[in-house]
């Protein structure tokens, strides 16, 4: 569209910003409602990490891991012991390696509820936020009745877990599942029927099956585009030999398809849990003796958490604290695939684009992307320009000649 | 491990010429080391061969005493697992780009260079991007010889 | 000003008002939470809301005319209670009336918009500035439509030889003799009943100050008095327009005691619809509004139109 | 077209909300949820585990005397992360994490400094922090 | 600026205008949030408080977007090098009156991050502090009992008059049953616990 320059103005998003529950910043250079240009600045959540581990021993690394991301935090952990157990060769009960699945699971589900209402928020459609939310206490009540805390459950412990599943809780399981997963197909029906919801999220940011592979997109990202990439499938991690999951495909990309790849995800979560509740193995919770230093070694360590592939790389010198830990999110893949798919969009989509990877900064401890030259600032605009504007706005909704009208 | 140990061999059959110095560190795993000029060769048969996807890349610090830093350029393809591992000096660490056989790449490798100090040979010069914009230059918090002291204030640490 | 400003808020009839303007933003507030399956405000948390305003530090951002900055909010104020001066409030009789008056109301109403829209163009806050953008151009969209629709029952009394004329108190008395005009004319009913979510910014119309784009649109920078004042008029806003549609299309203003009574009864009715709305909808872009407005809105409103003369020809 | 919510709106319109009254009404936390961590001497050997492993450096342990058991046992709670790992390595069950004890909010940070001890012992201790008794964590 | 508008009115109303302009505040404070490094699990506890089961709204408790329509700055995780001025920024921006919650581990005092090179501490390293909420993460009720600490904090005289307010509000204070739990298939599931 023929803008004049003065149309040109961008757009800050967060660091402090409603649609952001975290910091990150963005600058979404408009003319009027579209965007011709993003960056991002990330960071604002680095808090030196891996630095961090290095100064800890292993025990205590594994809570400052756990404490990268308050939503995946189980997940994070259990990359990190799984590893660690690798280079200890120590045997892990097979009960423990069954609660830390099903603790992952029911995490899975809580990640994913959490993020419908979060979309559906930035989506306008404040009701299915509640909704959805209100339904997401009842997997936060479980994981608190389970471990003690809502939030970091601090299960995992080198070489085991640190509580057992009683019967009882797992009779609540059950029970809380049951209701879940009826709502969890009412919400299904309202994503793929309701038509106001629909026009913010059929056909918006499609990225083809080419595309995903090319950004490198993780988890359910890419599998909304067709990229068959699911680690728990691909290369089975504590119990998932046993019980394995079953990988949820769409090929369309949009945002609808990955409203819809989540909530199967659920689906499927309700499937599995049931299972490992019904044939948890017996037997201890903890490897019987998980010496403090470990003999050098590097591992490395590769889980499906909520939002794709986490990557862990450790390195031990023999000492009390790891000498390397590496961390790659998978929020770290999918970032650039939204910088490139705002382009284009109307300004209200930019929102639902950046929520549907669902990004998670804090979990992107090191996140860094590709930021162009910054753009000379908008200049504020006289009460003039902005009524012309917002006449040839509408006019040009209207598929009107635009410049005649900038004449007259 | 029949799940792992085709696409390894499949990985062995590609990369013969340059498979000098190889270890299995793990029956999913194969380390090739390669020197810094082979690297491009090496990814551009991986991306042609469209074996697996770049999973990270991680920087290594072994130590101030073996004056070298390393470089880790992980490919994972189902459960099997590929590092490439390049040695660098330590003094003037550098390896060149991979970004544009692999877009993706150019975030991991802006992380290596702004944490590890490994500079990119053939990347656009960039501000900082993830280090507060007040760190100062030339400090590395990954190496092993970054002390606290080297920043500027004494602020942090926490109460 | 300050003075002003006072006998704004304190003439007797103009508090009463405002008070009520309050409750009905409360009664909005508390159904649509109790729609969510939540609990919902208290019965005085506007006024709450409102009080503290009032009472805290206002911050003037640098670089807008501090004289339109104070100015505004009062304008759109005394724009709204004015409003409410030419329509039949809770049944009551107008305070004035004259020939025409259902012209001035509309332009009053749209005052405003008009002020929150400049209030957000002469900051140099780029939130105020998309939001402004958004109020004027989802106005542009709206406010044909909405006038029309507003306009259509005087229309269909003067097409039915009746003397017609654009004077509210009129028009709603007449309304009262006959069926309601929401059975005879549903379809600008509807339009009227959408186009006042409209200019309310109402979800789905809300993209002015969808919070999770443009911060809180064109109102960003205002903190303390100018943010209570602009509330307070929006307060206003909400009783005059539910009056105004339920005093033309929902049998007008009716005679003896129960007649106010049975009149504020229908304008919590519409509130009540309106709140349902709001629950179900999911927000609007900006280009899908005006596509809704000038694709659909019009056109519904002139297909009436058309009915009607049609109706009035064969007959 | 159809409305999604329509369902979720009517159930909701005729019954009771499922909001809780929480500062007037309490749902007490599950019986192992990890509240304010608690210690007793009894048991304790001074062995300084759960110092070792405290991910927040949120114990500080005094050995003033360890023939007598004479422990002092300085707790942060504003540093703490409720991990549970101190409880988890105390092989004498020292240490617990009190369940309903979670409101812990307040105004001023010096009231989060919880001294477990024998009084004459932290008396003894405020007079020979610098010499006699050295925190262990330090070490 | 304050209520009065700068005329002169006589002592006794402006003893109640100021009473009045104390009730108000502890009626309707509204809360901006920012996150200046934190993991997400106090974000996530404090977006909670908003849903059905908590909601703040009854309290008069609304999260804004602006800083400049809000009251209270609820501050989650450590400040890190880079958010630190950005936090500075967002408290300067606010209207007086005008308080800080600090909610979790972290943004008291670092928390598990204490001691990272890009960690300078609590929050109140920064800005003045006037609640904290210790936690990791706090529960929601513990972040609510943090701001009902604030409110009695807003009006030391008349905390117990807030109380009665509060209380008239949201009616009886019986213990909540599973019965008086709204939706039935929600009770059905809130008994799972």
């Amino acid at each position: 569209m023929n803008a004049s320059a003065s149309d040109r103005f961008v757009i800050p998003i967060g660091p402090q910003h409603p649609a952001l529950k975290e910091p990150g910043h963005f600058e979404f250079t408009v003319e009027g409602e579209t965007v011709i240009d993003a960056t991002v600045r990330l960071g604002y959540a680095h808090r030196g990490i891996e630095k961090g581990a290095e100064g800890r021993n292993w025990t205590q690394s594994l809570y400052l891991l756990e404490r990268i991301c308050g939503i995946c935090s189980h997940i994070h952990s259990t990359a990190y012991v799984v590893g660690v157990e690798q280079m200890a060769e120590v045997e892990v009960p097979a009960r423990a390696q069954a609660i830390r699945e099903t603790i992952a699971e029911l995490e899975r589900i809580h990640s994913h509820m959490l993020w419908l209402g979060v979309a559906a928020h930035d989506a306008g459609f404040d009701s299915l936020f509640m909704y959805t939310w209100r339904d997401r206490e009842t997997v936060m009540d479980l994981l608190e009745a389970i471990s003690g805390n809502r939030v970091h459950y601090s299960a995992n412990s080198l070489g085991g877990v640190k509580f057992d599943l009683s019967d009882e809780t797992a009779a609540a399981i059950l029970k809380g599942i049951d209701f879940l997963e009826e709502r969890t197909r009412h919400y299904r029906e309202v994503v793929s029927q309701d038509a106001f919801f629909l026009q913010r999220t059929r056909g918006v940011g499609t990225m083809t099956r080419q595309e995903a592979l090319q950004l490198g997109v993780v988890g359910p990202t890419a599998r909304a585009s067709g990229v068959a990439r699911d680690v728990r499938i691909d290369s089975p991690y504590i119990a998932y030999n046993e019980f394995p999951a079953h990988i949820q495909l769409l090929s369309a990309g949009d945002l609808e398809a990955r409203f819809l790849v989540r909530i199967d995800e659920m689906l499927d979560c309700y499937r599995l849990i049931r299972e490992l509740l019904a044939r948890m193995p017996a037997g201890e919770l903890a490897a019987k003796r998980m010496p403090r230093k470990l003999k050098p070694g590097e591992v490395i360590s590769r889980v499906e958490a909520p939002r794709g592939e986490l990557f862990y790389y450790i390195r031990s010198t023999g000492g009390e604290q790891p000498d390397r830990v590496k961390v790659r999110t998978p929020t770290l893949c999918n970032m650039g695939s939204v910088l490139t798919q705002t382009i284009g969009h109307n300004l209200a989509d930019v929102p639902m684009i950046l929520v549907g990877i669902d990004p998670c900064f804090s979990c992107n401890d090191r996140a860094v992307s590709v930021r162009r030259a910054g753009r000379a600032e908008g200049q504020p605009w006289s009460w003039a320009d902005l009524r012309r504007y917002g006449i040839d706005f509408y006019r040009r909704q209207m598929g009107l000649e635009t410049h005649a009208l900038a004449k007259g | 491990m029949t799940l792992t140990q085709k696409p390894l061999e499949r990985v062995e059959a590609l990369l013969e010429p340059w498979l000098t110095r190889t270890e299995r560190p793990a029956d999913n795993r194969l380390d090739i080391w390669l020197p810094a000029d082979d690297l491009l060769p090496v990814v551009a048969t991986l991306v042609e061969d469209e074996w697996g996807y770049l999973a990270a890349i991680t920087g290594l610090d072994p130590g101030v005493a073996t004056g070298e830093l390393h470089v880790l350029y992980h490919f994972a393809e189902g459960a099997a697992v590929v590092t490439l591992r390049v040695a660098v000096p330590r003094d003037e660490a550098e390896v060149p780009t991979i970004r544009p056989l692999i877009p993706l790449a150019a975030i991991y490798e802006q992380e290596l260079s702004e944490v590890l100090g490994v500079a990119i040979i053939g990347a656009p010069a960039r501000g900082r991007l993830f280090l507060p914009d007040d760190w100062p230059a030339g400090v590395y918090p990954l190496r092993k010889d970054f002390q606290l002291e080297q920043l500027d204030d004494k602020e942090q640490g926490g109460s | 000003m300050a003075l002003d400003l006072l006998n704004l808020l304190f003439f007797p009839a103009g508090l009463g008002l405002i008070g009520a303007g309050l409750l009905y933003q409360w009664a909005d507030r508390k159904l649509l939470a109790r729609f969510q399956n939540r609990l919902g405000p208290r019965w005085f948390q506007p006024f709450a809301d409102a009080l503290k305003l009032l009472g805290k530090e206002e911050i003037h951002p640098a670089g807008s005319s501090p004289v339109l900055f104070a100015f505004l909010p009062v304008l759109a104020l005394s724009g709204a209670l004015t409003a409410a001066l030419y329509v039949p409030l809770f049944g009551l009789a107008p305070v004035f009336s004259f020939p025409g008056d259902l012209i001035v109301t509309l332009y009053l109403m749209s005052l405003l918009t008009l002020c929150i829209g400049l209030a957000g163009a002469q900051t140099r806050d780029r939130f105020s500035l998309a939001g402004a953008l958004r109020v004027f151009t989802q106005m542009f969209a709206y406010e044909a439509p909405f006038i029309l629709a507003l306009l259509t029952p005087a229309v269909a009394l003067r097409l039915a030889g009746q003397p017609g004329s654009w004077q509210i108190s009129e028009l709603a008395t007449a309304a009262a003799g006959r069926p309601w005009f929401l059975l005879l004319l549903p379809i600008t009913f509807v339009v009227a009943l959408v186009g006042l979510m409209g200019k309310l910014e109402l979800p789905p119309f809300d993209a002015p100050e969808a919070e999770t784009e443009i911060v809180a649109g064109a109102l960003t920078e205002y903190s303390g008095r100018g943010l209570a004042l602009f509330s307070l008029a929006r307060a206003v806003e909400l009783v005059v327009g539910l009056t105004l549609v339920t005093a033309l299309y929902l049998g007008g203003v009716g005679s003896g005691p129960l007649a106010a009574v049975l009149f504020t009864a229908k304008t919590v009715g519409l509130l009540l619809v309106i709140v349902v709305l709001q629950t179900l909808l999911a927000r609007l872009r900006i280009d899908q509004t005006v596509n809704l407005w000038w694709r659909i809105g019009s056109v519904l409103v002139l297909a009436q139109w058309l009915l009607l003369i049609l109706y009035q020809v064969l007959r | 077209m159809r409305i999604g919510l329509l369902r979720d709106l009517s159930r909701s319109a005729f019954r009771r909300p499922v909001t809780e009254r929480y500062p007037f009404e309490k749902r007490p936390a599950p019986p192992n949820y990890r509240g304010k961590l608690h210690w007793t001497a009894e048991g304790c050997t001074g062995c300084n585990l759960c110092v070792k492993d405290c991910p927040a450096e949120a114990i500080d342990f005094f050995i003033l005397d360890k023939a007598n058991k004479q422990f002092i046992f300085r707790y942060h709670i504003d540093r703490c992360t409720f991990c549970g790992q101190c409880a988890f390595n105390c092989r004498f069950n020292c240490i617990t994490l009190a369940n309903e004890e979670w409101e812990l909010a307040c105004g001023d940070r010096d009231a989060f400094i919880v001294t477990y001890g024998r009084p004459e012992d932290i008396a003894r201790l405020d007079l020979a922090t610098e010499s006699a008794a050295i925190p262990e964590s330090a070490a | 600026m304050d209520i009065r508008m700068g005329i002169e009115l006589p002592p006794r109303w402006r003893t109640a205008l100021d009473r009045l302009r104390n009730w108000s505040l502890a009626n309707s404070p509204w809360l901006v949030h920012y996150n200046s490094g934190s993991c997400n699990g106090c974000d996530i506890e404090i977006l909670a408080t908003l849903t059905p089961r908590y909601d703040l709204e009854r309290l008069g408790i609304k999260l804004q977007g602006s800083p400049r329509h809000a009251d209270v700055l609820v501050c989650t995780g450590p400040v890190t090098r880079q958010s630190r001025d950005r936090l500075r920024r967002i408290y300067e921006q606010m209207p007086e009156p005008k308080f800080v919650v600090a909610v979790g581990a972290c943004s008291i005092s670092g928390g598990a991050f204490r001691g990272c090179y890009n960690i300078l501490g609590g929050v109140d390293e920064v800005i003045p502090v006037d609640v904290y909420v210790p936690g990791c993460a706090p529960r929601p009720e513990a972040i609510i009992n943090g701001v009902a600490i604030l409110l009695k904090k807003l009006q030391p005289d008349r905390a117990t008059e807030i109380d009665r307010l509060l209380v008239e509000a949201v009616g009886d204070t019986a213990v909540l049953t599973e019965e008086e739990v709204g939706d039935d298939a929600y009770a059905e599931a809130l008994g799972a616990r």
